[in-house]
C-alpha cells in the first residue's frame, strides 16, 4: 500500500475543490467519478467542455470539473445550456442536475429540449427526493415512500424517467445504477460522442435523507438494493422500466439518431441568408 | 456323495451366497500380490491358484493344503477387482472337506504354518483357524508344539554353525519385531528387542482378548523365541530410557516395529468426559486384569474394525448391560473381518450402521448419553468407499454410560528424527522393497508403517525387513 | 467434462498474473465501504486508525490478492483510492 | 363383419430347435385344431421363412381364413413381418394375433418339456380368445417433420449431422460444451492408423460450423422434449456466452484477463483464463465467459478489462439464458461417455502420487498443442520418464467399481500411446500390465506386434498397490505375473493408468427427457441388438457413439452415419403410420365424468363442459390405454386392445389349473420386453406364469385383476415401467394407484394381498422379472384352496366372472 501519490483522475477536477462536501455514502461522487473516468478515456479538450448543473447536490458538480461551467439557477440549466449551445455549437455541452430540478421545476426545459433536440447532454441524478433541502417529496420519489413531507407514504405516482426522455423525442436514452458504474461510464462515452439530445438518468443513493427514511441508513444498503433490485433488459420498452423496491429496471432505451435542432437552425439560417443575400 | 460323478464348485460352496461370482475371476493376480501368506510361503501358496481350482477341479483342492493356508486378513478381497472373498470360499471348501471326510495332511499344513511363521501358536489361534472348519484346536496345538519343537533343534544347530555377524536393534517386540529377530538370529546376527511395556508381544498381550489368544500360548511362542537366542529387554521406552541417536551408534542397524497404539481422538463435544474410553486402553486394562466397570451398563462403540469388535465383545463378556456398535458407513464397508461381526452379533452385541456421533452428553462429569446423526453413503471418496454423509435433521439421543472409541490407530513415533519420512497418515513411509525407511540403515515394519492390519501382515513385513537387513550388513562388509 | 482436475497446471509459473500496487489517500476517505464490500477479491478490509474526518479508511488485506480489476477505484465517491500496475523492475 | 363367420388358422412355429428343442410343436397345433372357431392348424419350420409367409398367403386365400395367429416369437420381433403378409393376402393386418412361445416360453423352460408344451397351448389358446374377437382397423398416418436434432458434438454427433445435413435436411446440433469436438479433439493420435486425432476432426467440424442446413447450439442442453416420433417439441436452453457472434477469436480479451483456472480440455494440466476458447481449433471459435471464475457477477460490472480489450465490442455480460423450442421429427442420441474416476482405487494412488497419470492426461502430455508442448514429462519434475508402466482395465470388468464391462477402447489406446512413446524416446522402457488384450478389429493386431516388435513388454497381472517413492518420487508396481505364477516388484518413473469410460453421469437426464431405457451398465439401450442397433425402443430417436456403449471412433462414425441413414429414411419418407390402438368411445354410456380426461398423458381427451362429452384428439393420443382403465361407466375402451379381447385372454388362462397359474399384465415397453430379454438371456424361470401384453401397464383396469381372482388364478402381476421411466410419461403412476386400491380391497376382505403383485421392471431387467417369477412362485405354493375360494367370491361379486 501506498500514499502520497496524486490520483490519476485529479486534472480533471478542481484540485481546490477536492475533497468535495457530499455525504459519505452518497452516489453523487461516483457518478463524477464516471464522468471523469469518460473523459478521461475519451481524451476530451476540457477547454471544448462545458458544464451546466442546477440546483441541488449534484448542483456541484459544475463547480467540481475543471472546465468551464455554469452553476445555474434553480430549474434553468437546460435553458443555459441551450442558450450555449446554440451560439457555440462546436462545443460540447453537459448538463448535469438532479431530478427535483430537472423534472420539478425544469420540466418543461427538459421535455422541450429533448423534443427539440437540441445537441445537448443531460446526466440526471436520480435520489428519489429533494436531498438538499432536508427530503421532501419530489417528481421521482416512489408510491408510498416516506420522506418528511410524506410521513405517512407518499400518494403521489412518480416520473418514469426514462420513458418521458424518450417519449419527448431524445435519441440516446439509459438508465443506470450508481453500482452499474462500468456501465455507466461506458453510456457517458457514448453521450458524449453523440451529436442529439441525450439523456442518462443514474439512481444514485441518498442514505443520509432519502435512505434514513426508508430503512437505508447506508449508502451500502442501497447500494445492495440495487444489486438485488436491478434487472439490465437493453432496448426494452422503457414505458415498463419500472422502479419498485422489488426492481429497478436498467439498461440503455433509446439509440437513435436524427437531425439536431442547431444543424437544423443553422442550415435554415445559412439558406434564408443565402437567398436573401440572391 | 454319489461315486463315479465328480463334485463341482457349486456342491462345495453351496452356503456360500455369491459361489457363482467365481467365474468372474480374471486372473489379475491382485489377490495373491496382497496376500501376506503367499509372500511368506513363496511358490507354496497362490489364493489366485487355488480359486481357479476350486472352479476347475475342486476335487484337488479339497484334499489339498492350499485352501488352509489362508490367514484371513481380507487383504485380498480389499483389493480384488470382482468383489471376491477368498478366505470365505476358501472357508466354505474347509468345511466341506471336513464333513465329507477328505484326507487332510495336517502335518503338512502346519509344518508351513510353522515354517512360515515364528509365532505358530499365536497365529493359529488368531489367523488360521482351522477350527472353524470342524477340527479339534487341542489336536492342532499340540500337533504345531511337536513340529515346532523338531524345527527348533534344527534351526539351534543351523546358527551355531555360524559366527556373529552384526548387531541390530529392534523396537517393539510385536509380531513384526520378534519375526526381524527371530529371522537375523538365524542368518547370525545379534538381535536385541527393547520393549517399552513389561512383558514382550506388543499389540499381541496388549490388546488381543485373551478369550482369544490364552496367555499361557504366547508365553509359549516368545519362550520359544528366547531359547534360540533372541534378547528382549522390556520395560525399556526408547526416546526416554534410551536415545535413538545412541541405538543406531551401538547397533549396525535398526528395525522399527511399533505398531499402532494411539488411538484417533474424537473432536466433538463431550469426548473428555468421564466414561470415554478409547478401546486400546480398554482391552489393555482387560488383559491386564484391571476392573472395568462396565457391569450393566450400556455400552457405545464407536468405529467398525476390528478392534471395535473387540471391544465390544470383550464389554459384553464383562458385563454390559446392552453394547451396541455404531458405524458411519454400512455393512459392506465395515473393515473388521465379516465373521467376527457375526460372531459378535451372535453374541448379542448390537451393529448399527450408518450412524455418527454428533457430540457426547453427560450429567455432570460422567457420560450419560450419546446424540448421533443419521449418515447416507455419497460418492467414493479416496479410500475407494464411498463417503458417507450426514442426513440433516435426522439427530437422536441415545443413552450411554460408556462410550469406547475405536476409530482407528495411529502409531506413537514421536521419538524418530525427522530424516525419517512419514506417509499422509501418520505411519512410517518405507521402501516397499527394502523396507528401509528414508534414514540410511533404518527399517520399520508392521503396524507403524501399514497402520492397523493383521497379525501374518506384520510377520511378512518382518520377514522382508529382516532379509534386507541381511543384505544391507552383507553390503557394509 | 466432469473429470476432477486435482493437480497443479504445469504452465502455472509461466502465466504471471498482473501485480497490482494499490494506493489509498486515506485521508481522503469518508468511510462509506464501497470498496471493501464490492472488492471482488477481498483484497480489502476496514483498518482500525481513523482518519482526518473520523472515519475508519481502508487497508490492503493481501496485495498479491489484487488482480487489477479497479473496481475501487471506479466506485469511490471520493477519489480516495486507486490501483495502478506494478512496474517491474529488477528483482520483481 | 359381426355376421361373418370366424375362420383361424394357427401357425405354430419350430423356429428350427429354438422352440421345437423344449416344446412339442406337433400337439400345441394338434391342440389349436380343437380350439373354437380354428379351421386350421399347421406346425412349420420356420414360419417367418418366404415360404412360411407363402403358406400363410395361399391358407388365408383357400381356407377363406378372416383371422391368423402365429406362435413363435416375440411379437415384438416378427409381428410387423407376419402383419405384412395377412395384407399381401388381403386380410387386414390387426386380424392378425401372435403367441409368444419362444421368448415367454421354450427359451426359459428349456429343462421343462411337458411343461412348456402345457404353456405353449394356453398361449396359443389365449391368442386364438383374443383373435376371435379381432377387429379391422386402419393405421393413423403422420407427418413427420422434416428437421432434426442431433444431441451431443462429439465425433458421433458432428458425422451424424453431416451426413443429415448433406442428404439435406435440416439439423439443429446441440453441446453442451463451448465447442463441439468431444472427446476426440482431446486425443493426440487415433489407433490403428496414428493419424493425427485433431487433424482429421478439425475440418469436420469446421464443416459443421458452416454448413447452410446446420444450426449449431453450443453451450446449450435440451430440457424438454414433448411429442412422438416425426413430431417432437424440443425445448433447448441456450446458456450465455456472453461474447458476441462479432468475436474475431483474436485472443485479446484472454490476454488481459486477471482470472485463470485449470484448463478442463487439457484435463487441468494447463491454465486458462476467465474469458477463453477451449482450443485452438474450437468450433464456433468465438470465446466465452465462465462465469464462475469470472468476476463480474449478478449483472454488474466490476473488472471491464476484456471489455476494453475487445476491439469488435463483442463482449456483452447482459446476455442471458434463453430457451429456444425446436420442432423436430427425428432425434439422434450422440452425448457420449465419460472417464472413469481412479481417484477411487486408493491402491493406485492417482490424485496423491503426481506421476501416476491417466491415459486422458497422457493424451494431452504427449500432443504437441498440449501443456507440455508434445513432451511428455513426470509432472513431479518435469523430466522425461525413462521407465513406463500402464495398467489395463482401471475401472473396467470389475464387480467392486459397479463397471463390469470391458471399456473396449482401452488396450487399443495403450498399444497406441506405448508405440508413440517408442517413436519419440526409443529408448524408454515400457511394461504393459493387463489381464487380457483385446486387439479385435481391423488392423489392430498388427499394431499389436508392432508394439511387441518395439520391445514394448506385456505381463499379465495387475498391480495390486502402486508405492511412491518418497525420495524420487518414482513409483513401485506390486503384483503377481500370472502366466510365470511369479510376484514382482518394478520401480517406475510414471505409470499411466487406461482408465475406462463410463456412462455419462447425468444420462438420467435424457433417458427422462426421451424416455429411453437403459442396460444394468447404465448405457442406453437399442430396440434390438442385432437387427435395430441403433434405434431406441422410443420412435424416432436413435443412438450414435458411446451413449451407447463404450466404442472407438471407427465404430463411433460407423454408427452415427448408421443413425443418420436410419432417422433419414423416417424423414425422407415424411409420414409414419400410428397403430391403431386409440380409444373408442361409446357416446351412449359416456357419463361426461371427465377422469379419463384427467388421466390422459397427452391431453389428448378433453372434456367438453358446454356440450357435456369428451373429445379425443387420435393423432395426439400415445396409445397407452390408460383413460380406458379409468372409465368408469365402460365407455371408452381400446382399440385393439379392448376389454373384451383381455378379458377373453384372461378366461383362457384360467379356464383349467387357474389355482396354479399367475396371470402376468406386462406393459410392451419395459416389462414385457424384459421377460423376452430374460428369454434371449435363457434366464430359467417357472413355467406357471402366463404373459398378457397391453401396451402401458395404465391400460390394466382392476377389472382385468378382479376377474383373474374370481376365476380362480392363484396370483396375478402387473407390471410396468419404472415410476419416471413410462413410455407414456406418467401413465403408469395410475397403475400404482389402482394396484394400491386394489390391495386395500383385498385387505379389507380378508384377502392375502401378495398374491396380486406390482413390479417395475425395465427391458433391460430380464433378471429382475425372472426372480420375481420364482418369488410368485412360492406363493402360488403356499395359497390354499380356501383363499382361492374366498377371492373368487369376493371378487365374482365385483367383477363377475
Amino acid at each position: 500500500m501506498m500514499e502520497a501519490v496524486e490520483h490519476p483522475l485529479l486534472k480533471y477536477l478542481r484540485a481546490a475543490m477536492i475533497p468535495h462536501i457530499w455525504c459519505s455514502g452518497c452516489g453523487n461522487g461516483i457518478i463524477l467519478n464516471a464522468f471523469v473516468h469518460a473523459l478521461d478515456e475519451l481524451q476530451i479538450d476540457l477547454n471544448k467542455l462545458v458544464v451546466v448543473s442546477g440546483i441541488g447536490c449534484i448542483g456541484r458538480a459544475a463547480g467540481y470539473i475543471n472546465a468551464d461551467s455554469f452553476h445555474t439557477t434553480h430549474g434553468r440549466p437546460i435553458a443555459f445550456a441551450t442558450g450555449v449551445k446554440l451560439a457555440k455549437p462546436e462545443l460540447e455541452v453537459v448538463v448535469i442536475s438532479g431530478d427535483g430540478d430537472l423534472f420539478a421545476i425544469g420540466g418543461n426545459h427538459f421535455i422541450h429540449a429533448a423534443r427539440r433536440n437540441i445537441g445537448i447532454k443531460v446526466i440526471c441524478a436520480n435520489n428519489f427526493n429533494y436531498g438538499m433541502t432536508g427530503g421532501q417529496v419530489g417528481p421521482t420519489t416512489p408510491l408510498e415512500a416516506l420522506t418528511t413531507t410524506t410521513p405517512y407514504g407518499n400518494i403521489e405516482h412518480p416520473f418514469n424517467l426514462v420513458h418521458l426522455a424518450a417519449a419527448s423525442g431524445a435519441t440516446y436514452v439509459a438508465r443506470w445504477t450508481t453500482l452499474h458504474v462500468r456501465m455507466l461510464t461506458a453510456s457517458i462515452k457514448k453521450l458524449l460522442q453523440r451529436k442529439g439530445f441525450s439523456f442518462i438518468e443514474v439512481v444514485s443513493p441518498c442514505p443520509e435523507i432519502y435512505g434514513r427514511h426508508n430503512k437505508m441508513r447506508t449508502g451500502l444498503e442501497m447500494m445492495e438494493w440495487f444489486r438485488e433490485a436491478s434487472v439490465i433488459a437493453n432496448f426494452s420498452d422503457p414505458a415498463k422500466a419500472e422502479i419498485t423496491p422489488e426492481k429497478i429496471v436498467v439498461g440503455e432505451f433509446v439509440d437513435i439518431e436524427k437531425p439536431t435542432y442547431e444543424q437544423l437552425l443553422y442550415e435554415k439560417m445559412a439558406k434564408l441568408m443565402k437567398e436573401e443575400s440572391e | 456323495m454319489s461315486a463315479g460323478k465328480p463334485i463341482t464348485y457349486r456342491e462345495v460352496l453351496a452356503e456360500y451366497p455369491d459361489a457363482e461370482k467365481i467365474k468372474f475371476c480374471f486372473e489379475c493376480g491382485i489377490c495373491t500380490a496382497s496376500c501376506p501368506m503367499a509372500g511368506l510361503l513363496k511358490g507354496e501358496y497362490n489364493p489366485r491358484n487355488v480359486l481357479e481350482k476350486i472352479f476347475l477341479n475342486v476335487e484337488d483342492v479339497l484334499v489339498s493344503d492350499e485352501i488352509w493356508l489362508c490367514a484371513w486378513c481380507y487383504r485380498c478381497y480389499k483389493r480384488c477387482p470382482q468383489a471376491l472373498k477368498p478366505p470365505e470360499i476358501f472357508f466354505h471348501a474347509k468345511k466341506f472337506a471336513v464333513e465329507t471326510e477328505r484326507k487332510q495332511a495336517f502335518e503338512n499344513i502346519i509344518q508351513k504354518i510353522v515354517r512360515a511363521s515364528p509365532l505358530p501358536l499365536v497365529t493359529i489361534l488368531a489367523c488360521f483357524h482351522p477350527e472353524r472348519a470342524g477340527l479339534g484346536l487341542d489336536r492342532i496345538v499340540k500337533e504345531a508344539e511337536k513340529i515346532r519343537k523338531e524345527l527348533l533343534d534344527e534351526e539351534k544347530r543351523a546358527i551355531k554353525a555360524e559366527s556373529i555377524k552384526g548387531k541390530v536393534a529392534v523396537i517393539g517386540s510385536g509380531p513384526a519385531g520378534l519375526t526381524v529377530a527371530h529371522d537375523l538370529i538365524l542368518k547370525g546376527y545379534e538381535a536385541t528387542v527393547f520393549e517399552a511395556m513389561k512383558e514382550p508381544g506388543g499389540m499381541l498381550r496388549k490388546c488381543l482378548p485373551a478369550y482369544r489368544l490364552p496367555r499361557e500360548l504366547l508365553d509359549m511362542d516368545i519362550q520359544a523365541l528366547k531359547d534360540l537366542g533372541v534378547e528382549i529387554e522390556t520395560s525399556v521406552v526408547v526416546g526416554k530410557d534410551v536415545d535413538f541417536s545412541s541405538l543406531r551408534s551401538r547397533y549396525d542397524a535398526v528395525f522399527i516395529g511399533v505398531g499402532a497404539h494411539k488411538g484417533q481422538e474424537l473432536r466433538i463435544e463431550g469426548a473428555g468426559l468421564k466414561g470415554v474410553v478409547h478401546a486400546l486402553d480398554f482391552l489393555c486394562m482387560f488383559n491386564s486384569e484391571k476392573a472395568l466397570n462396565v457391569e450393566d451398563k450400556r455400552v457405545a462403540v464407536i468405529g467398525g474394525g476390528n478392534v471395535a469388535v473387540d471391544s465390544a465383545k470383550t464389554a459384553l463378556k464383562c458385563g454390559a448391560k446392552e453394547v451396541t456398535i455404531f458405524y458411519r458407513r454400512s455393512r459392506e464397508e465395515m473393515p473388521a473381518n465379516p465373521w467376527e461381526v457375526k460372531e459378535a452379533e451372535d453374541e448379542g452385541v448390537k451393529i448399527e450402521f450408518l450412524i455418527s456421533p454428533k457430540r457426547i452428553l453427560g450429567s455432570g462429569e460422567n457420560v450419560s448419553a450419546v446424540e448421533f446423526v443419521r449418515m447416507k453413503l455419497g460418492e467414493l471418496d479416496e479410500t475407494g468407499r464411498r463417503k458417507p454423509v450426514p442426513i440433516e435433521g435426522s439427530e437422536f439421543v441415545k443413552d450411554a454410560d460408556m462410550v469406547i472409541l475405536a476409530i482407528g490407530e495411529a502409531p506413537d513415533l514421536s521419538f524418530i528424527p525427522k530424516e525419517i519420512e512419514l506417509n499422509e497418515d501418520g505411519t512410517i513411509w518405507v521402501n516397499p522393497l527394502t523396507m528401509e525407511t528414508t534414514l540410511k540403515g533404518v527399517f520399520a515394519g508392521g503396524d507403524a508403517v501399514t497402520g492397523p492390519a493383521s497379525i501374518v501382515e506384520a510377520i511378512y513385513a518382518g520377514r522382508m525387513a529382516a532379509s534386507s537387513i541381511d543384505c544391507y550388513l552383507r553390503s557394509l562388509r | 467434462m466432469p473429470e476432477r482436475l486435482w493437480r497443479t497446471p504445469l504452465d502455472v509459473e509461466k502465466i504471471s498474473r498482473p501485480k497490482a500496487e494499490i494506493y489509498i489517500l486515506k485521508d481522503q476517505c469518508k468511510g462509506c465501504g464501497f470498496c471493501i464490500h464490492y472488492c471482488p477479491k477481498k483484497v480489502l478490509e476496514e483498518s482500525d486508525e481513523i482518519n482526518a474526518r473520523g472515519v475508519h479508511p481502508p487497508r490492503v488485506v493481501d496485495e498479491k490478492n489484487c488482480v487489477l480489476c479497479s473496481f475501487c477505484t471506479a466506485v469511490c465517491p471520493d477519489f480516495a483510492i486507486f490501483v495502478k500496475e506494478k512496474q517491474c523492475k529488477d528483482g520483481c | 363383419m359381426s355376421r361373418e363367420e370366424i375362420r383361424i388358422g394357427v401357425y405354430v412355429c419350430h423356429c428350427g430347435l429354438n422352440i421345437a428343442g423344449s416344446v412339442d410343436c406337433e400337439e400345441v397345433a394338434e391342440f389349436a385344431s380343437t380350439l373354437p372357431h380354428v379351421v386350421l392348424a399347421r406346425d412349420y419350420r420356420y414360419t417367418c421363412s418366404d415360404q412360411g409367409q407363402e403358406l400363410i398367403k395361399n391358407d388365408i386365400r383357400e381356407y377363406r381364413l378372416n383371422r391368423v395367429v402365429v406362435a413363435s416369437c416375440s411379437p415384438r420381433l416378427h409381428e410387423p413381418t407376419f402383419r405384412k403378409a395377412c395384407e399381401e393376402a388381403g386380410l387386414n393386418k390387426y386380424l392378425f394375433e401372435m403367441a409368444n412361445i419362444r421368448e415367454q416360453c421354450s427359451w426359459v423352460h428349456l429343462h421343462d418339456r411337458r411343461a412348456a408344451t402345457e404353456k405353449a397351448k394356453d398361449l396359443v389358446k389365449m391368442a386364438v380368445a383374443k383373435a376371435a374377437l379381432l377387429k379391422p382397423a386402419s393405421d393413423i398416418e403422420v407427418p413427420v417433420i422434416r428437421k432434426a436434432l442431433v444431441i451431443g458434438g462429439g465425433v458421433a454427433g458432428i458425422q451424424a449431422a453431416l451426413d443429415l445435413a448433406d442428404t439435406g435436411y435440416k439439423v439443429y446440433l446441440v453441446e453442451r460444451e463451448p465447442s463441439i469436438g468431444g472427446m476426440m479433439a482431446r486425443l493426440d493420435k487415433t489407433f490403428p492408423t496414428m493419424d493425427c486425432s485433431i487433424c482429421i476432426l478439425a475440418p469436420k467440424m469446421s464443416d459443421v460450423g458452416r454448413h447452410p442446413n446446420i444450426e449449431l447450439l453450443t453451450n446449450s442442453e435440451v430440457i424438454d422434449v414433448k411429442g412422438y416420433i416425426g413430431n417432437f417439441r424440443v425445448k433447448v436452453l441456450k446458456k450465455p456466452r456472453y461474447v458476441k457472434k462479432d468475436c474475431s477469436a483474436c485472443g485479446e480479451c484472454s490476454k488481459v484477463c486477471p482470472m485463470t483456472a485449470p484448463n478442463e480440455f487439457d484435463a487441468g494440466l494447463a491454465l486458462r483464463h476467465a474469458i477463453y476458447t477451449p482450443f485452438a481449433q474450437a468450433v464456433p471459435s468465438t470465446y466465452i465467459v465462465d462465469m464462475n471464475l469470472c468476476l463480474n457477477k449478478d449483472g454488474v460490472i466490476v473488472c471491464d478489462r476484456c471489455i476494453k480489450a475487445c476491439e469488435r465490442q463483442a463482449i456483452d455480460f447482459t446476455m442471458k439464458p434463453e430457451a429456444v423450442e425446436l420442432e423436430v421429427g427425428t432425434i439422434i442420441v450422440a452425448t457420449g461417455a465419460d472417464v472413469f474416476d481412479p481417484s477411487t482405487l486408493p491402491q493406485y494412488g492417482y490424485g496423491k502420487y503426481p506421476n501416476v497419470i491417466t491415459s486422458l492426461e497422457f493424451e494431452r502430455l504427449i500432443n504437441a498443442g498440449g501443456p507440455s508442448g508434445g513432451r511428455l514429462i513426470r509432472p513431479s519434475d518435469m523430466k522425461v520418464p525413462r521407465r513406463v508402466a500402464f495398467i489395463q482395465c482401471v475401472g473396467s470388468r470389475s464387480n467392486k467399481t459397479g463397471r463390469t464391462y470391458c471399456s473396449n477402447v482401452c488396450c487399443m489406446n495403450t498399444i497406441k500411446d506405448s508405440l508413440l512413446i517408442k517413436e519419440h524416446w526409443p529408448e524408454t522402457e515400457i511394461y504393459v500390465f493387463y489381464v487380457d488384450i483385446r486387439a479385435y478389429g481391423k488392423g489392430f493386431e498388427d499394431l499389436y506386434k508392432r508394439a511387441k516388435k518395439e520391445g514394448v513388454i506385456f505381463i499379465r497381472g495387475l498391480p495390486a498397490e502402486i508405492i511412491e517413492d518418497k525420495k524420487t518420487r518414482n513409483l513401485w508396481l506390486i503384483g503377481e505375473n500370472t502366466l510365470l505364477k511369479e510376484p514382482y516388484k518394478m520401480e517406475f518413473d510414471m505409470v499411466i493408468l487406461s482408465v475406462g469410460l463410463e456412462p455419462r453421469k447425468d444420462s438420467e437426464i435424457i433417458q427422462r427427457l426421451l424416455t429411453l431405457s437403459r442396460t444394468q451398465d447404465g448405457f442406453f439401450m437399442e430396440a434390438h441388438p442385432k437387427l435395430r442397433p441403433v434405434d431406441a425402443a422410443t420412435g424416432g430417436i436413435f443412438f450414435a457413439g458411446c451413449a451407447e456403449s463404450p466404442k472407438d471412433i471407427k465404430d463411433s462414425v460407423t454408427q452415427a452415419s448408421a443413425a443418420a441413414a436410419r432417422a433419414g429414411i423416417l424423414m425422407a419418407k415424411g409420414k409414419v403410420t400410428v397403430e391403431a390402438i386409440t380409444p373408442i368411445l361409446d357416446v351412449e354410456k359416456c357419463k361426461a365424468c371427465g377422469l379419463c380426461a384427467k388421466v390422459c398423458p397427452y391431453n389428448a381427451i378433453t372434456l367438453n363442459k358446454e356440450l357435456k362429452r369428451v373429445e379425443i384428439v387420435e393423432a395426439a393420443c400415445g396409445g397407452c390405454g390408460t383413460c380406458a382403465a379409468e372409465c368408469p361407466s365402460d365407455a371408452l375402451t381400446q382399440n385393439h386392445f379392448t376389454d373384451e379381447q383381455i378379458i377373453a385372454q384372461i378366461d383362457a388362462v384360467t379356464e383349467y389349473d387357474a389355482d396354479k397359474k399367475i396371470v402376468a399384465f406386462c406393459c410392451n415397453w419395459c416389462a414385457y420386453a424384459g421377460a423376452d430379454f430374460a428369454g434371449v438371456s435363457r434366464m430359467q424361470y417357472p413355467p406357471s406364469v402366463r404373459i398378457i401384453r397391453t401396451m402401458c401397464s395404465g391400460r390394466v383396469a382392476p377389472k382385468f385383476v378382479e376377474r383373474a381372482f374370481a376365476r380362480g388364478a392363484a396370483a396375478v402381476l402387473v407390471a410396468g415401467c419404472h415410476p419416471g421411466d413410462c413410455h407414456y410419461i406418467n401413465a403408469n403412476y395410475h397403475t400404482q394407484r389402482r394396484v394400491e386400491r386394489l390391495w386395500k380391497k383385498m385387505e379389507q376382505n380378508g384377502l392375502n394381498k401378495e398374491r396380486l403383485q406390482l413390479l417395475w421392471a425395465s427391458a433391460a431387467e430380464g433378471e429382475r422379472f425372472a426372480s420375481k417369477i420364482y418369488e410368485m412362485q412360492k406363493i402360488v405354493e403356499s395359497i390354499t384352496p380356501e383363499e382361492i375360494e374366498r377371492a373368487k367370491k369376493v371378487f365374482s361379486k365385483a367383477g363377475g366372472a
